[in-house]
């Protein structure tokens, strides 16, 4: 019963929020959106027992790349979407048309059709173990797999986040030049 | 292992027959529902001590600045000014509710709510006795911090969706430091869940004792760092002095909701009072023996439980005080400050003591200075 | 009942949004929205998988270092738009064509 | 000897780390960190030494080490579908390894001297050592994938190192030049690899042998022909990228942009090695995918067209990059013929000599400060050491008796010239051992030529002559020459200096490179029953070492029909004195062009005019790629462009289905035309119309658009699968 | 399903939905008693001290509000990463294999302090350094 009403409740939250920032015309609400899909979706792994994944979504996500995401978007002009092609045509406002959500809208239908029918044997095949299987928390299953069979991983993880933080840090680092112009 | 409130109750006998023949009266299984009661129950009842604790929050702010500055503070609405609490609440409601106009109302609507959200949510797992937990998740602490960065979210959004250029930088800064912030008392926190083997409350403070020898504060000179780490961290997330920059009302009007009025303004001081709550309890939990009280069996009766919950209280109240000596007694900072003081002090502090706590736990096999010195 | 099929079909409902989302929006930052959608509809797959259908646990291991991949992709990417947006002052993707030739 | 993770890994991890602390500490070390890089690569061949000597005296086919783990397992039921990684190391492998070191040490140790003073010498030896890594990575793969991973490595390198001076233009178009090139086949390799992974469920080496000995190939098709075939197709198409076979090889040429020791390690060890390398691990599935009168023939014209594009170069370097391309060619002929073992050697022979040419070159070059060799000669008084070991290299490359190349390459012919011949296969293979042949004359031709140029007769450019630095002997110049050259000398190959117990090396077995090296097709039935046993890195699925037992001479081919033992042997002593009649006609023809000035060279020029024009021009190959294919197409398209931009979403409305799935019919219309009919594709209007169609509509810079086609490809893609 | 385990979380649940009923409760309360005045064009003014408000707030920001967040989203997932093997650190250390998890996770930690380490050094922990709003989007 519980689980049945969470689940119903993560999966409304999680595809009406989907769908709120596919219709949204603000690229803020969009993002908002995006939390409230996050948080649904965290919602949908506590159903499935993954507490552990289900904290770590509403963590990074919520904590981190929403901000982060705010964050640029007021860097790249908030809500004022300023395109010079905008201007030119007055025909592509910045968050599609009709025209581009149609075909985008196509498109993926097309694609997702695809995909159903290429993974829908796969499914099939796939053996779905029936009995309810007792809760018992992940952590220290992931935290003993995380040590062990995924240590290279668990490792390497810390290597390519050095990586994107020096990267990013080197792109987004304000101009020196731009300081001299001030 | 995961221990609810509801468990608590079901682990009484006289409660499980109770239970049982009411089962048998209706002829089907209520356990689930008795459960759900509990739970709402519990539920209800700690949203309303919490709420009325930080209610009381903004009384003993103005009570013991007062008392500070040799002052008397409000003392007209009742004994001590002890209603002065009520009155707030009445004005909060029957005020009118302007938006600026040029406001984005959806994001103004939204974001007190995800500041209550994201303070409330965070009551499920505080422990206030071994069995007044309303449940104890496997993953605790980390369910604590992750939700709480919905605050966050909700300052940066209070400031961006007034469209007001205090409100703006207020808000800016508001998300920067809380985020800022969050990293040490993350590492802070880790370093804790290293030492008690585990995320969830009860594993934490049961790992520590009643007396203050047993606590994680003095268990090695890392921790002991780290429990200052963390409350500083824990006073600049929840936007305390002297971390009030994202509200500074001398230098920013009143931050992130100079435009907000009425019971939404209400609801953003009430979350930031019962998160200062909140924290609290979380530091005496991970470093001050949280509810722990001298006796093993005396802890799991009702008594023990009431005792349990007093001295989680009284520890965390105190914390509160200081929290509140600290707001009247230093300076504000500079936002460069802020970020040095957090980026190049406390983040890599936070990070020694952890590696600090992992090298004691594997070389004294995770004993603790005093069962060194005096355990022979 | 809550079964396999159904978190597949969360699943792919928010993989087809957010392709839709990067087909059609025009803005940088609302294709990266997209493209965490996808992200996390796969991340979904693989704990769903790993309830039903394996006995261990790696589905919550992928898609934690999932998670991970989309928390560096978001920084970055973020990162360039942002510094995409200083040079051009605009984040019109179809603008974006300095590669064209 | 019993190997663990520690005596194989470092092989790899040392000159790796080189890479890891040049590239974050290089700027703080002494000397820039270059000895940082030598002692990486020194580690890593000891440790390649150390495997060597223990195959060496195991001395047998069986041997080999395979360790592994599962990376990832995703089958169901019946279905494999997993990747392992780990290390596969046999025979070839060992030999391999110990080329790669060896000749890459050495490259290294000479780069100390020719780099010093560069402006980037720290940034040099860095990448030199990823490259070196990502070569040694890919020859201790077990498995295709990470193959790839470190055939993209190495593609990268050598971007970065080719274009190493990009101040200059032309450096930088030619590394631009070089990574698209071989991404071509690098995209194919991918698929391969895909197709493989398909029908195997694992891309592990000896699960791809096990596969093919136990017929799971036979059946699968796509695309209408066999997936063996199509797999073999596509993973050749790898060797062409990579190896500079025709019709891709007009990147490494260009390659010459880099530094020289660079151009000595893309040319010797690594990067093209890798190509050939491939194509041998793969052996099995290009012969059951019946692709070997192919590969024959690209390898027959490559080894023919480079040979004869050499004829005409006056870039010293030049010269050896296309006979580095005509060199690679007789390996892929050999590999297309069924001489295994043969091409292998030639790989090995020639990445000594071929190292050791560039690195005399690089001396030269240093020394005179051009590259052109009409500006040179007589240099031999003032370079003896550098003239000595070219010469023996160029002897070596010619073919010349006691010589490396004379052992290796002659096998090749011989092969060629039986598999022509006897072996009951008609005319199939008549034309690549016809062009092999023609390719062996030129050969030593234009060998001699560019040695004759530089070093002999009369100093042609005075003021060159008089600028050139007299050499003084530094170790870390001349040692590198001194040992390669000596390691032209065939016996080391084959055992002894005739093969017939003459004149031995010490503690040498006879012809033991040809007993060692068998073709994996041969040994197919061993991996027939072979099954995997779950073991982890602590554990080894050694072969047990089997009692030192006299080899039984057995031919070593497979493939074409190789049962005539007889015939086989008869074909190669005609093959050998032909080779041997035919490289001294040409010696003799070259001194008596350069040396003795009896024959005018122009009169030969004047004689094939129009082919020398088109030599000239390379066989109009850039001219096609950039020209045609992509200015002409490129040049309609920026006319369309205006047009286009403001048309694009009416387009979508309008007709907006219609135009979608014109995409994607048309691309993949185009794709098998530019495929297929490549060298019939010479600007022809149909071509490029089409061409022109596709590029205005998938080429408009617009990231959605790419993602539209994308997404309307994979579903083809699926659609055609199911 | 399992239902009766998934109990833990239902508190969690209950939570969170009374913060949503406290919120709509605390917000229809006010709606009820607050008064209703005229929403005069002075009054729905941003605040901007008394003063007609110069443009819009939207365009206020500084680049170093994203270079912090970016540091932040970093260490954030780091420590994530961290949780597990720190909660199962003691059990293993009780199992022998101290030493070993230690090292993993001293390298993990060494890499964290490798980018904190740059980042000081190249600037980005300071504040005052380039306080500079982007004057771009002004424009």
């Amino acid at each position: 019963m519980y689980v049945n009403i969470l689940f119903l409740t993560s999966a409304l939250l999680t595809v009406g929020c989907a769908v709120a920032m596919l219709i949204a015309r603000n690229i803020m609400h969009s993002c908002i959106f995006l939390l409230g899909t996050l948080i649904g979706i965290a919602g949908l792994y506590v159903t499935l027992g993954a507490d552990f994944v289900a904290v770590t979504q509403t963590m990074v996500y919520v904590g981190g790349i929403v901000i982060l995401m705010l964050f640029a978007v007021m860097l790249t002009g908030g809500k004022e979407f300023v395109s010079r092609a905008q201007k030119l045509l007055g025909l592509i406002p910045a968050m599609g048309n009709k025209w581009s959500f149609g075909i985008a809208f196509l498109t993926s239908f097309v694609f997702v059709l695809s995909q159903f029918v290429l993974i829908k044997n796969i499914v099939k095949g796939v053996e779905v173990t029936k009995e309810a299987k007792p809760f018992v928390s992940t952590v220290e299953e992931i935290g003993e797999l995380l040590l062990t069979d995924h240590v290279l991983a668990f490792e390497l993880s810390s290597v390519l986040l050095l990586g994107a933080l020096i990267g990013a840090a080197i792109i987004a680092r304000p101009r020196k030049e731009r300081v001299a112009n001030d | 292992m995961n221990t609810t409130i509801a468990e608590y109750f079901l682990s009484f006998d006289v409660f499980r027959s109770f239970v049982s023949r009411i089962s048998l009266w209706l002829g089907t299984d209520v356990t689930p529902f008795i459960v759900f009661m509990i739970f709402l129950l519990g539920a209800l009842v700690i949203t309303l001590v919490l709420a009325t604790v930080g209610g009381f929050g903004t009384y003993a702010e103005r009570k013991i600045s007062a008392d500070i500055q040799a002052r008397i503070g409000p003392n007209r609405v009742g004994p001590y000014g002890l209603f002065q609490l009520i009155a707030d609440g009445i004005k909060m409601v029957s005020k009118e509710d302007i938006a600026p106009k040029t406001a984005d109302l959806f994001l103004f609507y939204l974001a007190p709510f995800l500041a209550i959200f994201g303070v409330f949510s965070t009551f499920a797992v505080i422990p206030f006795g071994s069995g007044i937990t309303l449940t104890d998740l496997n993953v605790g602490v980390f369910y604590l911090v992750a939700i709480s960065s919905l605050v966050g979210v909700g300052v940066f959004l209070g400031g961006y969706a007034s469209n007001s250029k205090w409100s703006m930088l207020g808000g800016m800064r508001g998300a920067s430091q809380i985020i800022s912030y969050e990293i040490p008392v993350t590492l802070s926190i880790l370093a804790m869940v290293l030492l008690s083997g585990g995320m969830s409350f009860g594993q934490i403070v049961g790992s520590q004792g009643a007396f203050p020898h047993q606590w994680f504060l003095f268990h090695n000179p890392f921790s002991f760092i780290a429990f200052f780490v963390l409350f500083t961290g824990a006073l600049a997330e929840t936007n305390r002095a002297p971390f009030d920059l994202p509200e500074a009302e001398s230098e920013l009007v009143s931050g992130y909701h100079t435009e907000y009025t009425g019971m939404r303004f209400g609801l953003f001081a009430l979350a930031e009072y019962v998160e200062v709550f909140v924290v609290s309890g979380v530091a005496v939990s991970l470093f001050l023996g949280g509810y722990n009280v001298p006796g093993e069996e005396f802890g799991h009766s009702l008594a023990g439980q009431g005792a349990q919950a007093t001295v989680f209280f009284l520890k965390t109240c105190a914390l509160y005080y200081v929290v509140i000596w600290i707001r009247w007694t230093f300076p504000r900072l500079r936002v460069d400050q802020l970020m040095v003081i957090c980026w190049k002090y406390l983040t890599p502090i936070a990070i020694f003591n952890l590696v600090g706590c992992a090298v004691w736990l594997v070389v004294f096999d995770g004993k603790s200075m005093f069962e060194l010195f005096f355990h022979h | 009942m809550i079964s396999l099929v159904s978190y597949l079909a969360i699943s792919l409902l928010l993989f087809f949004i957010g392709l839709t989302l990067m087909i059609a929006r025009k803005n940088i930052v609302a294709i990266l929205l997209g493209i965490e959608l996808i992200l996390n509809a796969a991340a979904l797959n693989f704990v769903a998988y790993s309830r039903f259908a394996a006995s261990n646990i790696d589905g919550h291991i992928f898609s934690l270092f999932v998670i991970v991949i989309a928390a560096a992709e978001a920084a970055v990417g973020l990162a360039i738009v942002i510094h995409y947006f200083q040079l051009k002052e605009t984040i019109h993707i179809d603008e974006a064509t300095e590669l064209r030739n | 000897m019993d190997y663990t993770i520690l005596s194989i890994a470092p092989i790899f991890l040392a000159p790796f780390t080189a890479f890891v602390i040049n590239a974050f500490f290089g700027k703080k070390l002494p000397r820039q960190g270059d000895w940082v890089s030598v002692l990486g690569i020194g580690i890593a061949f000891l440790f390649a030494f150390r495997i060597f000597i223990d195959f060496y005296s195991t001395y047998s086919t069986e041997y080999y080490i395979h360790k592994y783990f599962t990376w990832f397992d995703l089958s169901y039921g019946e279905n494999l579908f997993k990747i392992d990684l780990g290390i596969y190391i046999d025979n070839m492998g060992a030999i391999m390894l110990l080329m790669v070191t060896g000749v890459a040490f050495f490259i290294h140790l000479f780069s100390t001297w020719y780099m010093w003073g560069d402006v980037r010498y720290g940034k040099f030896f860095t990448l030199m050592s990823l490259f070196t890594s990502g070569m040694l990575g890919l020859v201790l793969s077990d498995n295709l994938l990470s193959m790839f991973i470190f055939w993209e490595i190495m593609g990268f390198c050598s971007y970065s190192l080719i274009g190493f001076y990009f101040e200059k233009e032309k450096a930088g178009y030619a590394s631009i030049k070089a990574f698209m090139t071989t991404r071509v086949g690098d995209v194919f390799f991918l698929l391969g690899i895909l197709a493989i992974w398909h029908t195997v469920g694992n891309v592990s080496l000896p699960d791809i042998y096990a596969a093919i000995a136990n017929g799971s190939f036979e059946g699968h098709t796509v695309i209408g022909i066999s997936l063996a075939t199509f797999a073999g197709f596509c993973i050749f198409c790898g060797t062409i990228g990579k190896s500079a076979q025709f019709p891709l090889q007009v990147w490494l040429p260009d390659a010459m942009m880099g530094p020289t020791p660079c151009s000595a390690l893309i040319h010797a060890a690594t990067m093209v090695a890798a190509g050939v390398y491939l194509s041998l691990r793969m052996y099995p599935l290009m012969v059951a995918g019946g692709l070997t009168p192919f590969i024959a023939m690209i390898g027959g014209i490559t080894a023919f067209g480079a040979a004869t594009i050499a004829l005409i170069q006056t870039d010293l370097k030049a010269v050896l990059a296309y006979s580095t391309i005509s060199q690679l060619g007789y390996m892929v002929l050999g590999v297309g013929v069924g001489a295994y073992n043969a091409a292998f050697m030639h790989l090995i022979t020639h990445a000594v000599f071929k190292a050791c040419l560039f690195l005399s070159a690089g001396s030269v070059i240093h020394s005179v400060h051009t590259q052109e060799m009409p500006e040179m000669g007589g240099l031999r008084h003032k370079l003896k050491f550098t003239w000595i070991a070219m010469w023996c290299c160029t002897l070596a490359i010619s073919g010349v008796p006691f010589f490396s190349g004379f052992v290796s390459k002659d096998r090749i012919l011989g092969d060629a010239l039986y598999v022509a011949l006897h072996a009951g296969q008609g005319f199939t293979y008549m034309i690549p051992a016809a062009l092999g042949f023609i390719g062996a004359f030129l050969t030593p031709f234009y060998m001699c030529r560019m040695m004759f140029l530089t070093f002999h007769g009369k100093p042609r450019d005075q003021h060159v002559y008089d600028h050139c630095h007299a050499e003084h002997l530094k170790i870390n110049q001349n040692v590198p020459l001194l040992i390669l050259s000596i390691f032209t000398l065939g016996v080391f190959f084959s055992g002894s200096l005739t093969g017939q117990g003459f004149v031995k090396i010490f503690g040498s077995k006879n012809e033991w490179f040809k007993v060692l090296v068998a073709s994996p097709t041969e040994s197919l039935d061993k991996f027939a029953y072979y099954t995997r046993e779950e073991l982890g890195w602590s554990d080894t699925n050694e072969k047990e070492k089997p009692e030192h037992s006299e080899y039984e001479h057995q031919s070593g081919f497979a493939g074409p029909n190789h049962e005539n033992h007889e015939g086989l042997h008869h074909a190669h002593v005609e093959g050998a004195f032909g080779s041997i009649i035919i490289v001294a006609c040409s010696i003799f023809f070259a001194f008596l062009m350069y040396i003795r000035r009896s024959i005018d060279p122009a009169r030969f020029v004047n004689m094939f005019s129009v082919w020398v024009k088109a030599l000239k021009n390379k066989y109009y190959f850039d001219h096609l790629y950039i020209d045609v294919i992509i200015q002409k197409g490129l040049l309609k398209f920026n006319n369309a462009l205006a047009w286009f931009d403001m048309g694009i979403y009416d387009r979508f409305a309008i007709d907006g289905w219609e135009a979608v799935s014109r995409v994607g019919y048309k691309s993949s219309n185009w794709f098998d035309r530019i495929v297929v009919d490549k060298i019939g594709v010479d600007g022809t209007a149909v071509a490029t119309n089409i061409f022109n169609i596709v590029l205005r509509l998938i080429q408009s810079g617009k990231i959605q658009t790419y993602f539209i086609v994308l997404i309307f490809m994979l579903v083809t893609f699926v659609a055609v699968l199911t | 399903m399992p239902e009766q385990t998934l109990n833990v979380f239902m508190p969690v649940t209950i939570m969170m939905a009374i913060a949503v009923i406290l919120f709509v409760g605390a917000l229809a309360a006010a709606r009820l008693l607050s008064p209703r005045g005229k929403k005069t064009d002075e009054k729905v003014m941003p605040y901007e001290c008394g003063e007609e408000p110069v443009g819009t707030a939207w365009s206020l920001f500084n680049v170093r509000f994203y270079v912090v967040g970016l540091i932040f989203i970093i260490f954030d997932v780091e420590s994530v990463l961290m949780f597990p093997v720190a909660a199962v650190f003691k059990k293993l250390n009780e199992a022998g294999n101290g030493v070993y998890v230690l090292i993993i996770f001293l390298s993990f930690i060494s890499v964290l302090l490798e980018g904190i380490a740059y980042c000081w050094k190249k600037g980005d922990l300071d504040w005052v350094r380039s306080f500079i709003v982007n004057k771009n989007i002004d424009k």
